[in-house]
Parts: C-alpha cells; structure tokens; sequence
C-alpha cells in the first residue's frame, strides 16, 4: 500500500475564541474519493480553506504528497512556511467553490486559461486548446466566449471546475459546489462530478448535503461535527447503518427534509 | 505678547459664530434634505420636478456663488438678510441638495422585498414609509450624514468672505492686528478638527445606538 | 440695480481669462488628488503600522479641516520654512491633498468591494500577489471607481473660487475684481453662478454616463 | 421722507458702519473692541447726532460699495478714498482722513520704484494691492498690465508676499504701511512714500444713494469737530494729519481728474 | 357545491417582451389545500404575486370571493381597481415569502402586530394578546421580544408565516416558504405548516420544491410549465402516474437531483 496523499496532524483553529478544530487528525489515500459530511458550522469548509492555504492553522502539521504544508525544512529545521514555499505546494491542490468565485471580467475560456499562462507559461494557443478539451468535458465549449454574468449558476459551476481543472492538480476539492443552484441545475453538476470521478485519478475531497451522491461517489465518508471526525467508514456503513447517535440524528433529519439517501 | 489670551478669546468668539452657524445650517439641511429626497419619489411630475430644480442648482453651482448671491443680490430684489442669515441659508441649501440624494440613495437602497412585505401586509404607502422603509433607510443614511455635516462645518469657513465674524474671519483679523500667521491658523486649524471629531464621533454612537438589535447574534 | 447686458458683453473676456485658469486649477488638481489618494489608500493598506496610522491620521485631519484655511497654511505659513510656491502651484497642491484624501476612501472601496471569493480564487490558481492584482483585482475594483472619482473632480471644480484667496485669478477672482472696478456685483456674480451651473449639468450627464459605463460589474 | 434716515437710526439706537481690517484707519483690540481712526470719528459724529452707538462690521473693499448699496451697511468709513468714480456711486461727507500713497519694498528698494509708472516700466515686477482698492487703480493706470497688479486680500498678506519675495512691491496709504512695518519689526524693509505722482487722497464717511440728509446733518457735525479742535485730538494719536483734512475739501477731490 | 373562492379567467402577464403567463385560467374552491409546482421559471411565482397585487396583469379577470380584483364596478361600468379598491381586496389575502422578508428594525412581535395595529385599528393591548397566541402557534412565544437577526431562517420564517396570519386572510399564498433554509431548519417549518392545514379552513396556495410535502399536504396539485398547467390532479395522481411527458421528465429529474417524492 501507498503512502497518504493528505495527512493532517492534529491541527488546531480558532476564529476569536471559537475553536473550529481540535487536534483533528486523519489521513487521505492516493486516488482517494472522500465525502465529507455533517451539519452546519461543522467546520467541514474549513478544513478544504486549510489545504488550500485560505486559513492558517493555529498548531499541527500537515503533510502533502510527503512534504510539510504550512512548514518548510531549512539546514533540518523546521520553519513557517514562506509564500514561495505555499505557492509550490498550491500547485498540487485546486479548488471549486460553494459560489463559483469566477473572475466575472474575463470571458468563459480566460477564466480558465488565465491561470496556465501566468503561472505555468504556457503558450496562450496551447492553453486554449487545453482549455476547450476540458470545456468540452464539462459540456460548455459552445460558451467558450461568454461572460460568466451570461451563464446560469450549474453552467458557472463547470466552468468552475474546467477552470481548477486546467492546473492539474493531484488533489481536488469541491465545497458545496451544488448547494447554491436551482434543483434542476444541480444535476448539471453532478453529471460532470460522476465523470470526473471515473475517468481521472485525481484524489478528490466532497463536501456536500446530497446524501445520495456523497453515497454512491465516495469510497469513504466522513461525518464530522464540532470540528471533529464522529464516524467514519464505507457509504454503505454510513448511511444504512450509522453507529453513532449523532450521525442517526442527523440523517433522520435530512431525510425527514425531503432529502433522499 | 500678552494679549494672546484675548486675541484667543476672539478667535473663541469665532468659534462660537461657527458653530451656530454650522447647527443651524445642518437643522436647514436636514429639513431640506428630506423634503426633495423625498419630493424626488413622489408620484407627482411637478413634485419630482421642482426637488431634481432644487438638488441641480444647488449642487451645480458653487457655494461661494451662493453666497455671494444671497449676500449682495438677493438684497435688490428686495429681501436683505444678515450676515447670519445669509450664510445659514447658503450653507443649508447647498448641503441640503447633496443630503436630499441621501435620503433618496437609502429610501432606494431599502429591497423591494421590504416594500412587497408592506402590500402583502395592506399597509398604505405613507404607512409603509413611515413605520419600515424610513426606520431602515434612517440608518443607512446616518453616517453620509454625518459626512455632510462636517462638510458644511468646512463650508462655513467661506462665510468669512462676507464678513461674517466666524473662526476663519477671526483668524484673518487677529493675524492682521498681531503680524503673526503661524499662530492664529494653526489654533484654527485645530478647533476645526476637533469640531470635525466631534461631528463624526456624535453620528457614530448615534448610529451604534440605532443599529442595536439589527445584527445581534443568531442564537 | 437693473440687468445691463452692454456691461455683460465687456466684463465678457475678462471672466474667460478667469475660466480658463479655473479649468487649469481643477485638471491639475484633478491629476494629483488621483495620485496622493493612491498613495494614501496604498499606505493605509501597509502592514507598518506606523505608516498606515499616521497616514491615516493626517488624512483625517485634512479632511476635517477647511481647504480655505489649508490654502492660506500652504501660502503664507510654508514660506516660512523656506517653501516658497507660486499662488497656482500652492492651490493645485491645496486642491490635490485636500481631494486625495477622499479619493483615497474611492480607491480603498473600489478595492475592498472586490469580494473576498475573488481573492481566495487567485489564491486557489496559484497566481501570486503580483499577478492577482493586476490581472483580478484592479481590472474589477478599477471600472466602478471611475464615477466617485469623477464626482470629487467636479465637486473640486467647484471649489476652486477659494483660490482667490491666495491671489490665483480664477473666475471668482476675476469677477470680484470686475465688480470693484465697477461697483455691479449681480452681473458677474450671476455670471459666474451661470457657469458654474452649466459645467455642472454638463457633468452630471456625463457622470450618469460614466456610472451606466462603468459603475457595475456583473457578476 | 429726507430726515427719516436720521430718525431711523435714533430709534434703532447704533449706526451700522462697514470698516476694512486695516490699521491703523481702524484697529480692533484684544477684547473685540473696534477702534482706529475712522470709527472714532464716526462713533463721536454718530453720538452728535443723537444715535448712540456703531456696530462696525469689517468688510472687504470690494464688498464695501456694493454692501453699502445693498443697505448692508448705513455708512462706510474705512479709508475709502474719494474719487470722482465713487463720488458717482455713493455721497461722501467733507474729508475725513488724508494720506499719501506708499509703497513698501525690499531693503534698498533694489529695483529703485519712485512712481507706479515705474512698476510699469519693469517688465518684471509685480506689485501687490488690495482689490478694489485705490492703489490697484493707480497702478492699473499708470500701465501696470492686469497679470503685474497682484491682488491681495489684506496688508498681512501683502507684507508676506513681499518678504517670501511673491511680489517687489506692496502699495498701501502711508500710514497703513508704517503700521505693518511696524508690526513686522523686519529690518529688510523699506517704505517708498509718498509715491512720486500719485496724488494725496482723503476719504470721508460714505452714504448711500438718496441719504443725502443724513449726510447733510453728518457734514454739520463733522465741521463743529473739525472747529473744536477735537478732531485732531481723535485722529493725531493714530498719525493722521488733521490739517490736511481741513484743507480740501469734497467738491476738490470729487471733481479731480 | 360552494363557488370558487379564486377564479382566474384568461390572464396575461409578460416581461417586457418576455410572456410568463399566457391566457391561464384557473380555479380554487374554499378550504381548498392547493400545491403548484413545477420547473423553475415556470411562473408558479408570478402567479402568487399577481394575487397579491404585487404584480399588475396585462389582460384577463381575477375575481377573489365573488368580487373583481384588478377591476371595479362603477355605475355599471368595469374601470381599472384603484388603490382603495386594491387595499379593500388585500383584506383577503395573506402571503409568506420565500425570504421571509421580516422587518429586521422590529421586533417579533412588532413584525406581528405591526399590521393589525395600522391598518385595523386593533389596540395595541389587544394585538398583542392576539399575536402571542400566533407565535406560541408557531412555537416562537419565546422569542417575541428577539430582533430578526437574532433568529435562525426556520424561526424567521415561523415568524413569518405569523405575521401574514395575524391580518385573518381568508386566502393564505406560500411561495417556496422552506427553499431558503438549511435541510435540517425545514422540518421546523413544515411542521407549522402541517398544523396550519389541518387546524383552519384559509384556502391554501403553496408553491414548493419539496414533492413529499406537496403530496401529503395538498388537496390538487397543478403542474405548471412555461406559464401553462400542464397537468393537474389529485396527488396520487399526479406523482404516481404523471400523464404528461413533462411532468415524467420533471419528477424524474427531481428524484435524481436527489429529493424524496
Ligand atoms: N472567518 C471566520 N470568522 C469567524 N468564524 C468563522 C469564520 N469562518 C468560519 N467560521 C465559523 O467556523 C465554524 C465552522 O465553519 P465552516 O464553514 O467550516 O462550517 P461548515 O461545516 O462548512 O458548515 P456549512 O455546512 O454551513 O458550510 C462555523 O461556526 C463558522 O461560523
Ligand atoms: N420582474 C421581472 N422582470 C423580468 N422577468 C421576470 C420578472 N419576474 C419574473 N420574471 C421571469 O418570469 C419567469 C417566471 O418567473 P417566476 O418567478 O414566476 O418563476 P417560478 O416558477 O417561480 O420559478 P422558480 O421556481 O425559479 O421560483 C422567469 O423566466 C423569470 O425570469
Ligand atoms: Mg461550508
Ligand atoms: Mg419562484
């Protein structure tokens, strides 16, 4: 067996004097589909802002693909991380958002390009190209040349994903990304996911509220809440037969809302 | 140089002429300020007319021209003012204009969920402005407000050039009867900031005791 | 004391030579308010906390202060201490820190109105500070700025008849001097208002422009 | 309806007088109070006359005439000297307080100015004077082209622009320029005066258009004070001369050209 | 058989050039528990909001209990419904927001007595009295003195549906009353709604996207698309055995999108 693509260390990290997380610890394999689920203000965001390098953590460590995240080794020390250091690890991590953050003054196919050319010099024309393969993957090429504010939010979703996608990264994160669309619009969505999910390798961390997707998606489900891992284990375990009374009373719940499991 | 305590004393008397003036402005301001913000809304043309007139002059032209017009012109076509009088009204007017796009700013800044909830509830048109759309929009208005003031409270240093005996005039007179510029300046310069500190510290707790409640903590 | 247009006609280009020294005043003004406030609004942002407070102070205290007494400040107490300008020079600069104080809140809006979501999405495609700025947070905080700038340029057009008070012949100046020559204050003061309005009309359709161009940015 | 001015202001017990803030025709003390030569005369005419007290508000010269028309102000006495141009907008009174033209310049008078004609002359110099003042006139006159003749608002300001080295020459009456060098006990001074050429000029109370009554009964007053002797007892200590007040009179200086 | 409480006769509405609602004619007898659903952007709001005259149509007749509602009877004539006309029909109807759009400068029993008080002329004491016993209804009693902001969107919402009771509408409109809220805030509102439906005879109109409740709580059901019913019908009907293509499609993508039926 491979080694952990993410292991998190006991991490600690408080808003104020609001302690979000408290010594969490857990570890993501290589190739890895993980759901993270739990109610709200659970600080399931937070951990995704926390790889991405969004937040600081208070104390831990993290490691990434084998080097420390937030912490950098110079003549065997360890020291805080600088902006050059984080700037190399983000390029093994991207990110979708719960409200797409599009930059809304650039068209569909620089949205996504923008970030190849700057930060990997490639050739514009290159770029494009790449960049219409995974427009077409996510059903937008034919809006290539729109502007975001011309686009419904599930069509702005998947460009958000062509856009993380465009960078390559090992590990992918999506916060939410179906929570701010229309019904009709999610599946949208959660088409391209499903396809995401098959045809790349890519290590891939869920945060959602579709129970039934974060089902048949994920090979591991995580249910946190207070900022800690109360169950964790197979969907199918999970969901059908959650040990915790925690997780039951929450499930209950979301079902009982009209959401199906 | 004794006299410096007395010279003091008149630039004090200054002060006081300023501040007068920039109360009674503001109370003048704010009159006018609500009536064409709000004359701006109304359904009537000629209402919404006459307050655009209003906010377009005053803003367009120059407060000095204002001033001097209402000190040396308007005396022709038969209504003299004082010295007071005229720079009350100079100052309200033309601060009342860029209020009066306040009013109407946080009148329009208030959703139309807001006004929608007043029909679905039945409540008349004044009676929705009066007990939900002005409360909310009070607010909104306050702190532009309390830039206004301080505004006028600057613009009031104008009035010196129709010898009305304010803090800047006061200033010019003592520098003329002492030979020194530093001094009085600087002293004026000071107590204006002060005022200004004062206007804006006023507005901000007057805000802060109004916004109580608005973004409590969810419970 | 009636209307004489004969008298309008020969004070005529007397008050032109005052317009366009007016409209020199109120460019130049213009160019330097937009760079001091960058500079204010780039100073307040350092992480020096020495830096940004007093910065952020003495934009404070220029703020609250009469540009009038700030004029007579720069003309005749700097002298003093070896800075010597030319009356032009000293009011473009009065107009320019005075205005750049407020530019600077316009620019430090237009930045904090980015939201947060754009920054973090910089953050997440791994573009540094440098590539974020120029290529995602100027490019959206830049285009609403655009009319609040302009609306401050026009306002300070509108103050520049405080220049008379340091012997620049503006149009005030010019018309003062006219009406002393000739003892008639309501044909160029009225003349004056007359401009003063026209230019601002002219400016408000081009502010009301300059908004439908630039003020929104959909999202 | 003549004497109803004078009544007027009886019943409303002060006179408003508009004064230019320029010593030493007037002076305002520590405590507010206002004094100088012009007020004085003024308030002891004024009590002549049955009218108690003036209420003196300080005005620019500009602003004089046209307040003074605006019925802002019921008399101005503030070293508004007589010329035939005013003598056609407002009434003046006989002659009041006399002084000559000076003009104050750097020590050594570098450019050696005698006359405004001098002024004129150099290409380069520029010389101060108040706005609507007499000297601008005079230097306007004698050729000084607009952008030389440098208006300012009051002597301080001109005494200042004149040591920053702004303007070469600062133009005022006599005794106004002795005040300010005396205030400014700055040794890199000097007073040109009288200028060659520019005539002695006298101001007197000024009225309004249509208060010629009121200025007739000021007149008669005014000739008891000047006899008396105390005349020259109010307006000596400040440097006038009251001799030369007594030596011409309104009709002179109104019909000069 | 009663006469229809709503009788909606050939209404027109369009947006600019945009037509939301195309000669639709429909009925609703008293009592009735009625829930219209359908794709978004459908017009299932527009028809709300017509009702409440928060909308003007551009042709058609509306008669509310046997009397015109965008019109009036002069001396025999029909004339447009003046403001007094619109204010005396009001009296009739009641309506819920999706976003509650509670008065956030008063208090909860302000937002509740605020109404009655201006516009009935109820004394205060007597409001109050009144708006209590709809609070404790709601399960809010509690908090009756709490502002907005310190309430979750579940209780605002409570506080709501609250404040368009306390005015005694015959008819009650509720447009997506729990589409705002987080899965786990819905059950609170849902529940008020279940007791509202079974403890008064107001006519009922519900707009929602939770087909479970729909067809628990609904008398008929109206299917709408594109401004026309498409199909309607009992719940069983409707939701079991959809006749129309588009309502198969719709219900289909819904269960996908991962809501219960
Ligand atoms: N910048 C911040 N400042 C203060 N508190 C914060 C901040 N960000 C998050 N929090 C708090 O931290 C807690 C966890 O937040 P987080 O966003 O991680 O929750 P979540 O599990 O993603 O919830 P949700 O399902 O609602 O998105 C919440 O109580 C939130 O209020
Ligand atoms: N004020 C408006 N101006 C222009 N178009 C509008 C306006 N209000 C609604 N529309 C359009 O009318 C159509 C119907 O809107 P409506 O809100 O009634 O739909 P809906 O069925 O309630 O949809 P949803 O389920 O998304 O709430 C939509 O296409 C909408 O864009
Ligand atoms: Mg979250
Ligand atoms: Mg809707």
């Amino acid at each position: 067996m491979s080694a952990p693509i993410i292991k998190i260390d006991g991490i600690s990290k408080s808003f104020g004097t609001f302690k979000v997380l408290d010594g969490l610890s857990m570890q993501v394999m290589p190739r890895e589909k993980l759901a993270l689920i739990g109610p709200s203000g659970s600080g399931k965001t937070t951990i995704l802002r926390i790889l991405m390098t969004l937040e600081r953590i208070d104390s831990g460590h993290i490691q990434i693909d084998g080097e420390q995240l937030y912490h950098m080794e110079r003549n065997g020390q360890l020291l805080p991380a600088d902006e050059r250091h984080l700037a190399r690890m983000r390029q093994k991590i991207g990110m979708v958002f719960q409200l797409f953050n599009l930059f809304p003054h650039k068209s569909v196919i620089d949205n996504v390009t923008l970030a190849p050319i700057l930060t990997k010099g490639i050739p514009r024309a290159a770029a494009e190209k790449r960049a219409m393969e995974l427009l077409d993957m996510v059903g937008m090429a034919d809006k290539a040349k729109a502007m975001p504010a011309q686009l419904s939010g599930g069509q702005k979703q998947r460009v958000a994903i062509a856009r993380a996608l465009a960078l390559q990264p090992r590990i992918m994160l999506f916060d939410e990304v179906t929570s701010a669309l229309d019904p009709e619009l999610v599946e949208e969505v959660l088409n391209v996911l499903w396809r995401l999910c098959s045809e790349t390798d890519m290590t891939m961390l869920l945060v959602t509220h579709e129970m039934g997707f974060a089902h048949d998606f994920a090979d591991r489900v995580l249910f946190f809440d207070r900022g800690k891992i109360v169950e964790e284990g197979k969907p199918d375990e999970i969901f059908r037969n959650p040990k915790q009374e925690r997780t039951q009373g929450f499930l209950k719940k979301i079902i009982a809302a009209g959401h199906r499991v | 140089m004794t006299q410096w305590s007395g010279y003091f004393g008149l630039i004090m008397q200054g002060a006081l002429v300023t501040i007068e003036l920039t109360l009674m402005g503001s109370v003048l301001a704010l009159i006018m300020a609500f009536l064409a913000g709000l004359g701006r809304l109304s359904r009537f043309f000629a209402i919404r007319a006459l307050a655009t007139a209003y906010i377009e002059f005053f803003r367009g032209t120059s407060i000095f021209v204002q001033l001097f017009w209402a000190y040396f012109v308007l005396p022709f076509i038969g209504i003299s003012l004082t010295p007071l009088q005229a720079g009350v009204l100079a100052l309200g007017l033309n601060v009342g204009a860029y209020a009066a796009e306040v009013v109407r700013g946080a009148i329009q800044s208030i959703g139309r969920e807001q006004y929608e909830a007043c029909t679905a509830l039945n409540l008349g048109r004044w009676q929705g402005m009066r007990h939900v759309i002005l409360p909310q929009a009070l607010l909104v208005m306050l702190p532009t407000f309390g830039n206004n003031a301080i505004e006028l409270l600057k613009a009031t240093a104008v009035v010196s050039l129709i010898s009305l005996a304010d803090l800047t005039f006061q200033a010019q007179v003592v520098r003329s009867q002492t030979g020194n510029t530093l001094v009085p300046f600087t002293t004026i310069l000071i107590i204006y900031f002060v005022l200004a500190l004062i206007i804006s510290w006023g507005v901000r707790s007057l805000e802060r005791r109004m916004a109580r409640g608005l973004d409590g903590v969810r419970v | 004391m009636e209307w004489d247009w004969n008298f309008v006609w020969e004070i005529m280009p007397t008050l032109i030579q005052g317009v366009k020294i007016t409209i020199l005043a109120t460019l130049l003004g213009s160019v330097l308010a937009a760079i001091v406030g960058l500079a204010i609004a780039l100073a307040r942002r350092s992480p020096n906390k020495g830096l940004s407070r007093t910065v952020g102070f003495l934009a404070e205290f220029i703020r609250g202060t009469p540009l009038l007494v700030q004029l007579y400040f720069i003309f005749y107490v700097l002298p003093d201490i070896g800075i010597l300008l030319p009356p032009l020079v000293a009011g473009v600069i009065g107009l320019g820190l005075h205005y750049g104080t407020y530019t600077a809140e316009v620019y430090r809006a237009g930045i904090e109105n980015v939201p947060r979501g754009q920054w973090e999405a910089a953050k997440a495609c791994n573009l540094n500070a440098r590539q974020t700025w120029t290529h995602i947070i100027m490019p959206q905080a830049i285009p609403p700025m655009i009319p609040a700038l302009a609306n401050y340029f026009i306002a300070m057009f509108k103050e520049t008849p405080l220049l008379s008070a340091i012997t620049v012949l503006e149009l005030m100046n010019q018309a003062k001097s006219v009406a002393n020559t000739y003892y008639r204050y309501v044909e160029p003061m009225t003349l004056v208002g007359a401009f003063f309005l026209v230019i601002s009309l002219f400016s408000v359709v081009l502010l009301r422009w300059l908004e439908r161009r630039y003020g929104k940015i959909e999202r | 309806a003549d004497d109803s001015k004078l009544e007027e202001l009886k019943a409303q017990g002060f006179a408003r007088v508009a004064i230019a803030n320029e010593p030493p025709y007037t002076a305002v003390a520590a405590d507010g109070k206002v004094s100088g030569a012009a007020p004085d005369v003024a308030r002891e005419i004024f009590k002549r006359l049955g009218v108690n007290d003036i209420v003196a508000s300080i005005s620019e010269y500009g602003a004089m005439i046209p307040g003074l028309q605006a019925g802002r102000f019921d008399v101005v006495t503030a070293g508004l000297f007589m010329k035939p141009e005013r003598c056609a907008a407002v009434v003046y009174s006989e002659p009041v307080l006399c002084d000559a033209e000076a003009m104050l310049v750097k020590k050594g008078n570098p450019k050696g100015f005698k006359s405004y004609e001098d002024v004129a002359k150099d290409a380069t110099a520029t010389i101060g004077a108040p706005g609507g003042g007499t000297e601008e006139k005079l230097a306007l006159t004698a050729g000084v082209p607009r952008d030389r003749v440098i208006v300012v608002p009051d002597g301080q300001s001109g005494l200042k622009m004149l040591q920053d080295g702004r303007i070469d020459a600062y133009s005022l009456p006599v005794l106004s320029i002795n005040d300010l060098v005396k205030k400014a006990n700055d040794p890199n001074l000097e007073v040109v005066a009288p200028v060659v050429g520019a005539p002695v000029y006298c101001d007197g109370a000024a009225f309004k258009k249509g208060d010629e009554a009121l200025r007739d009964a000021y007149d008669v007053e005014l000739a008891k004070l000047k006899e008396s002797g105390e005349f020259a007892k109010i307006i000596e200590p400040y440097g006038f001369s009251a001799a030369a007040a007594m030596s011409t009179s309104r009709d002179k200086l109104c019909s000069a050209k």
